[in-house]
């Protein structure tokens, strides 16, 4: 059913070669027999009906997907659109994570619908002031922008709410709950989901399943070797796995690869980390951040337990590892230098590419959790038989409208065009697009299989991901204003940690006084009013 | 007719005070001085380069003040050989006339009259820096002569040339200016001989003022101050101490000037100039070399003497060490007699 | 009245200034407001900005291994452009290859040529310690200990800067007159001592010129840092510029990054004014 | 003691020249890499130690989703740079002559201290600038043009070139100029015919620092353009995604330096003639 990537993309590479010439000759061909019908899909499009038109027997194929797939915004309805002499500009991630789909879908869109698309494409380390810079000084820089989810907190008040069409869409309510929660503020849908993210565990089946690696384990640490369920075994087996060379290939490994820079998204590892020790599942009321007071809860014992274990983490790392940003990790758990990681999907991806050395080496499983969980209420540890897992929906790309955009029209077009059924799927089977699984239709073994996965392996992807839905005590990320001050400062505090200048619980000592200080920056009632949004999503009242 | 109407100048180092000179066509006028005396600020202040603090240049009577230095139809030859880098030796001498707009065929004819004047008509290609210095020079004096400019301010051209060449080019200045003939030229230099040779009227300057005006020959034989004194002559004129007692002259060491040609005033300290050539090898006063340069074709012996220090100028090269010992003899007709102001008070009997 | 001296400084100093004028007014005062991510606007709120910066000990800190860093590496850049260029300064064979190579790290994009370091730095992917290894070095925390973040820091500055300090200490050499040479020559002086009575003093015054002006380029580092260590491990390579960009651009603290910047500037000018004043008084044994 | 001396000098300069030629090198190789390639260790041999491939190079000359296509991108720079470059060593010329010249004064401030606030215009450091420079670019409507940027990179460049040239026409003995005024020249006049043309030397200086630093500025670039206008350095870190396209950043490395580099090979020529400190010495 599901070619593989590799021979989809050799595919689409031959035809895209092709197609450029022949699609102009025969571009004008088409304007000319469709006319009548482009016209009365424009008087559609303007009414703002969104239906799907009639399935016309166009072939798209020479856009690189199989074939058109039924939805409110595939091609055969985009085609039908005319936007020739009008201008959108897109602002996304760099190439090819987010970047390349948005590139490619504009690519689409334009030819299709006859206007002008151009898009910039931005490191995410600067994405957020190339968007929050326009937005402050009112200037409509960008129609369309993809970026964080979790700067919600900031973008909110920029942003054109999305409209009534297009939640109606086919697309749309395939969307899961929890990314659709992702999308809203205060009620009302602003961001338009087309990517689902989280943090899960990523480890070499290889070597959980060799038996004298398991003899060796059991040896050393007199427990059976599985993989962790909690960030203690995580740390222990990680040791263990550290230097030496155990898959054979001549090259000494490791324990574990993780997102350890400081300005590299390492503020998602740690939280990651300390979710478990810091979130009961039956407290509620704020992990980040008490909702009542406002008080910072980054320094209570739960995060500097999880913090405590990320410094002894770094005894596991491969060399230079607490300098690893993302592309540190994905090259070292891809290219099989270490035996495990969690963090987004791409290193797993990465390691699932036709010509890598470990593929249908790696399994994936949920974070480990804790037995151990920091209950706040009582102020003492309660002890769980199971260990209590804490999923950490991490920041996913979201794309949203601008408010200034004076071509909101096309802009949303734009975004159903590229979430539509076809783009999608033909999006998700390619690792390096950074699309992951955020529909429900998405949470099927059976497609991963297509991709030339073992089942186990896709099994055990599919699993990780969809339990993660159905937690009920997930983390998410602190979409409020300043985000990007809390974040950076809490990786500056586990950063110092991390490089032995301060203990844990001194570095995020500091780390609550700046929050503190940014909450009095900011204001304590207008956070409280934008965490609320934080809190409902988490008490799974949202 | 230029004219300096009590010409002072704010320059921080070097000022002009005062000057009231006047400068008449057809002349040379060479301005001697030391380093530092003014000379080349005063040259800078008449073209326009230098600012004026108080007083007037006025030519035929125009006050200058208003006029830009492109506008004073004056040359200038500096020390420094100067000539524009980036243009050949032709270009470089049509350039004030290109300026004055005189048309290309014409300024280039003019210009190849000028090399030719100064020698250097087969380097018309050349840029300056593929001359030598002596040839550089030319090439800017050529410049200066080309644009028949009313004043010529040629400020120590010779300055950096090799003797030999200096004496070459002194010898040809006069034949290189005869072209200039009607205008003002101003010399400056810091050797006596070069001031005599070339000048129609000679004007020493000392610390930013003159001191003397006048015919070059008279000023020799009778300076009338004992900075004049000692700028005018190459090697120095020196000046010991002494005193008129009883209607004769002493050097201070006691010893008696016995001369008659010299009448003196009444009695008091005095102070005695010896010109080098007054001293000659051979006599009774006790002399100690402490130093000896050679200057041309002459050896200039720096001595010390019972009275005081003195140099003397022997004709030819010798050897001097410096302590050896000889007697010497002191020509006293030609002794200068100056007060303790400075003023001269030599008066000659007969 | 203009004059011709005013043609030529008035556009220049007008353009500069009319470039120039609205950015720093604007600076100072965004500097007294309270301009943050979630509410922009030149809201009056005193100086407490600046009470901030003065309490905020991550700023100082990091001007502090500025100091450090931009003294070692100037330095060093100084003492091996010296070098190159006295080591090229003579007829040679090959010269006109070596100084061309020379140059060219000068000429190229320092955020790029970041990365490429960063690849070879790169502790367990890169050459530098598979080279290390073969001499049974290493592997060296290029990146992730403290010192080595700062040395690797160093190295990156010192390759592509020490050709500014060759390009002018070379030129400055090849400029210099013969006579002093010629003195030291009959003095019978060796090469140690004619560079040290001769070449050097000679050599004072573009050396001011080229230690000056790369003390200011260096003060400013930045692309560096961000790109090979984001400032870490902790905030061991953190400097005040990159400190500035995260609070300025990252947490979009607009208000108290231009109370920073300001703070940084007249810090930078004092000192750096000072640092001419010493240079010329050690170098040329004057007053500036 | 000669012999020695020499193989002293000979082994530094091999050793620096290594240095400085390696990250070239390394690079050059990395280019030719794929992910597999640059995850199995420091390799350095194409065909040798692993497969080559053109993916980084096909990335940068890509059109739309397949990468970038810097060809767009490098003629933006190269217009931006070289008209800032012009201009900022126009106006930086004349200004560098007027302070070398002749003395300024108004209130207390004097030469030193015009010179000192063109100089001290490199001490800020950019980043504080962003903004600012945005939002007047917004009021002038010239954000995301090549204008915009033109007038930005003219601040950033304008000081380099009053640097070099001042120091430049301090080398040029005054007299030169009063020569020209005796000869007839107005003042404006002796600047054109006569000092600029003996500063070629200075000009090629400066206006090398100018490229060189308006070529290599990423942050203005970044800052203050949207879609429209991409420069070098930002279309290159369009690839800067998570993971970090080792072979797709060194081809742009060596692709953007060889612009610059033969700008190297012109400097040396004035350089070695020992006409770029003194031209008069």
């Amino acid at each position: 059913m599901w070619r593989s990537e590799a021979f989809i993309m050799g595919k689409s590479r031959a035809v895209r070669s092709l197609y450029h010439d022949a699609i102009i000759q025969t571009w004008e061909e088409t304007m000319k027999k469709q006319f009548t019908g482009s016209l009365s899909a424009i008087a559609l499009a303007v009414t703002g009906v969104l239906t799907a038109p009639m399935a016309q027997a166009q072939d798209y194929s020479r856009f690189g997907i199989d074939s058109d797939l039924p939805g409110t915004c595939n091609f055969a309805a985009t085609d039908a659109k005319d936007y020739s002499g009008r201008t959108l500009n897109i602002i996304t991630h760099a190439i090819p994570v987010i970047g390349e789909p948005t590139a490619l879908h504009a690519e689409q869109f334009a030819e299709l619908t006859g206007a002008e698309v151009n898009v910039v494409h931005v490191p995410f380390g600067d994405l957020f002031q190339r968007i929050m810079i326009p937005f402050q000084s009112g200037q409509n820089a960008y129609d369309v922008l993809f970026y964080g989810s979790l700067w919600i907190g900031d973008f909110n008040r920029f942003l054109a709410p999305v409209p009534d069409a297009f939640l109606n869409s086919s697309g749309m309510s395939d969307v899961t709950d929890s990314f659709k929660g992702v999308a809203t503020w205060n009620g009302q849908m602003i961001q338009y989901p087309m990517d689902g993210d989280r943090h899960y565990l990523k480890y070499r089946t290889d070597a959980f399943e060799n038996a004298e690696l398991q003899a060796r384990f059991k040896d050393a640490t007199g427990r059976d070797l599985a993989v962790p369920e909690t960030w203690e075994e995580y740390n222990e087996v990680a040791a263990f796995f550290s230097g030496f060379d155990w898959d054979g290939d001549g090259e000494v490994n490791y324990g574990s690869a993780e997102v350890a820079k400081r300005d590299d998204l390492m503020f998602s590892a740690f939280i990651s980390r300390a979710a478990p020790y810091a979130k009961h599942p039956d407290v509620t009321g704020g992990f980040f951040f008490d909702l009542e007071t406002m008080e910072p809860l980054i320094n209570t014992p739960g995060f500097v337990r999880g913090l405590e274990l990320f410094v002894d983490a770094q005894k596991s790392f491969p060399p230079g590892g607490t300098n690893f940003g993302l592309g540190d990790e994905i090259f070292s758990f891809g290219g099989g230098q270490t035996l495990m990681s969690y963090s987004w999907d791409d290193a797993f991806i990465q390691a699932q590419q036709e010509d890598s050395r470990i593929r249908d080496m790696v399994g994936a499983a949920p974070l480990p959790g804790a037995r151990e969980v920091w209950n706040r209420d009582s102020g003492q540890w309660d002890n769980f038989d199971e260990p209590s897992l804490a999923p950490y929906m991490t920041w996913g790309w979201s794309s949203a409208v601008s408010d200034m955009s004076e071509e909101k029209e096309m802009a949303f077009d734009y975004l159903c065009f590229f979430s539509n059924e076809a783009n999608t799927f033909h999006d998700l089977q390619i690792g390096r697009f950074g699309v992951n699984p955020y529909r429900d239709s998405h949470f099927d073994s059976g497609f991963w299989q297509g991709l030339g996965w073992d089942a186990s392996v896709a099994d055990s992807y599919v699993k990780t991901l969809s339990e993660m839905e159905l937690s009920e005590n997930r983390v998410y990320d602190l979409r409020i204003p300043g985000v990007g001050q809390f974040m950076s400062s809490m990786a500056n505090g586990v950063a110092e940690a991390l490089a032995g200048q301060k203990s844990a619980q001194d570095a995020l000592d500091d780390v609550a006084k700046e929050w503190a200080g940014i909450v009095d920056r900011i204001g304590e009632d207008r956070l409280r009013d934008a965490y609320a949004n934080v809190v409902r999503l988490e008490d799974n009242e949202g | 007719m230029l004219t300096l109407q009590n010409l002072t100048t704010p320059h921080p180092k070097l000022p002009l005070s005062g000057l009231d000179v006047t400068f008449e066509p057809g002349k040379i006028y060479t301005i001697l001085g030391r380093t530092g005396a003014g000379k080349t600020e005063l040259l800078r202040t008449l073209i326009g380069l230098d600012p004026i603090a108080e007083g007037a240049v006025h030519l035929d009577g125009k006050n200058l003040d208003r006029t830009p230095i492109r506008a004073r139809q004056m040359a200038m030859v500096y020390q420094q050989f100067i000539n524009y880098p980036h243009l050949d030796v032709l270009a470089n001498v049509a350039f004030p006339l290109r300026r004055k707009k005189v048309n290309k065929i014409d300024a280039l004819a003019r210009a190849r009259e000028a090399l030719e004047l100064v020698g250097l008509a087969e380097f018309e290609t050349r840029k300056p820096s593929e001359l030598s210095g002596g040839q550089q020079q030319r090439v800017a004096l050529a410049r200066a002569i080309v644009k028949h400019a009313r004043i010529l301010l040629m400020d120590e051209p010779l300055a950096n040339l090799d003797y030999k060449l200096r004496e070459q080019l002194r010898e040809e200045f006069p034949r290189l200016l005869e072209k200039n003939s009607d205008g003002i030229i101003l010399y400056t230099t810091t050797e006596p001989g070069e001031a005599m040779q070339l000048g129609d009227e000679l004007i020493v300057m000392h610390e930013g003022r003159i001191v003397a005006k006048g015919d070059p020959g008279e000023l020799f034989e009778n300076p009338p101050s004992i900075e004049v004194a000692q700028v005018i002559s190459d090697p120095p004129i020196s000046i010991c101490a002494g005193e008129v007692k009883n209607g004769h002259l002493y050097f201070n060491d006691g010893s008696a000037v016995d001369e008659t040609s010299l009448s003196l005033g009444a009695d008091g300290p005095v102070r005695i100039g010896i010109r080098p050539d007054a001293l000659t090898i051979g006599g009774d006063i006790p002399a100690q070399v402490t130093l000896a340069e050679f200057s041309g074709s002459d050896t200039i012996v720096h001595l010390r003497l019972p009275f005081g220090e003195a140099v003397m100028l022997v004709d030819g090269i010798r050897e001097y060490s410096p302590g050896v010992k000889f007697g010497v003899s002191l020509e006293t007709s030609a002794l200068l007699l100056f007060s303790q102001a400075g003023g001269n008070i030599t008066e000659r009997t007969g | 009245m203009l004059k011709p001296k005013h043609f030529f400084l008035l556009p220049a100093l007008l353009t500069l200034v009319a470039i120039i004028l609205f950015p720093l007014i604007f600076t100072v005062r965004v500097s007294f407001s309270s301009w943050d991510v979630y509410q922009a606007g030149l809201d009056y709120i005193g100086g407490r900005n600046y009470t901030r910066v003065f309490e905020d000990t991550r700023f100082w800190e990091s001007l502090l291994r500025l100091s450090s860093l931009s003294f070692i590496t100037v330095t060093l850049q100084y003492v091996i452009g010296f070098a190159l260029a006295l080591a090229v300064w003579k007829q040679m064979k090959g010269g006109r290859i070596f100084r061309v190579l020379f140059l060219v790290p000068m000429m190229t994009t320092p955020v790029v040529m970041s990365v490429i370091w960063r690849t070879m730095l790169h502790e367990s992917l890169g050459p530098a310690n598979d080279i290390l290894s073969a001499f049974g070095i290493g592997p060296v925390p290029w990146l992730s200990s403290a010192a080595g973040a700062f040395v690797s820091v160093v190295i990156v500055e010192v390759w592509q800067w020490t050709p500014f300090m060759f390009l002018l200490l070379f030129a400055g050499l090849v400029s210099l007159p013969r006579e002093p040479y010629l003195a030291a020559a009959i003095d019978g002086a060796g090469p140690v001592r004619t560079f040290w009575q001769v070449t050097f003093p000679l050599m004072a015054p573009i050396s001011i010129g080229a230690l000056i002006i790369r003390l200011i380029e260096a003060s400013k580092i930045m692309d560096t840092v961000y790109i090979l260590t984001s400032g870490g491990p902790g905030t061991a390579t953190e400097t005040p510029s990159y400190y500035i960009y995260i609070r300025g651009l990252r947490d979009f603290q607009v208000g108290y990054s231009a109370a920073l910047s300001l703070t940084y500037l007249v810090l930078m000018i004092i000192t750096l004014t000072i640092i001419a004043k010493l240079l010329m008084r050690f170098l040329v044994g004057k007053d500036a | 003691m000669t012999r020695t001396y020499n193989t002293i000098k000979y082994l530094f300069l091999l050793a620096w020249s290594i240095f400085v030629v390696f990250p070239f090198l390394w690079a050059l190789s990395t280019s030719f890499k794929d992910a597999n390639a640059v995850t199995s260790g420091a390799r350095y041999l194409p065909w040798v130690e692993f497969e080559p491939s053109l993916q980084g190079w096909q990335s940068l000359f890509a059109s739309g989703s397949r990468g970038i296509n810097i060809i767009t991108p490098f003629f933006n720079s190269a217009t931006v740079t070289l008209l800032a470059s012009v201009i900022s060593l126009v106006l930086g010329t004349l200004a560098a002559y007027g302070l070398s010249r002749y003395k300024f004064k108004l209130g207390f401030i004097k030469n030193a201290d015009i010179t000192f606030f063109f100089i001290s215009q490199r001490i800020m450091p950019p980043i504080v600038l962003a903004i600012p420079f945005f939002l007047m670019l917004k009021e002038i409507r010239a954000l995301d043009t090549i204008a915009g940027l033109v007038i930005v990179y003219i601040a950033l460049l304008l000081p380099i070139a009053v640097w070099v040239m001042i120091d430049f026409f301090a080398s040029i003995p005054k007299e030169l100029d009063e020569m020209a005024m005796i000869d007839g020249c107005t003042p404006i006049g002796a600047f054109f015919r006569v000092v600029l043309p003996n500063s070629l030397a200075g000009l090629v200086v400066a206006g090398m620092f100018c490229l060189i630093f308006g070529w290599n500025d990423f942050f203005f670039a970044f800052t203050l353009t949207f879609t429209e206008t991409q420069l070098l350095p930002v279309a290159i870190v369009s690839l800067n995604s998570s993971v970090t396209p080792w072979w797709s950043l060194s081809a742009f490395a060596l692709i953007s330096v060889t612009p610059l580099a033969l700008v190297a090979i012109v400097v040396e020529r004035f350089m070695s003639r020992g006409s770029l400190a003194g031209a008069f010495r």
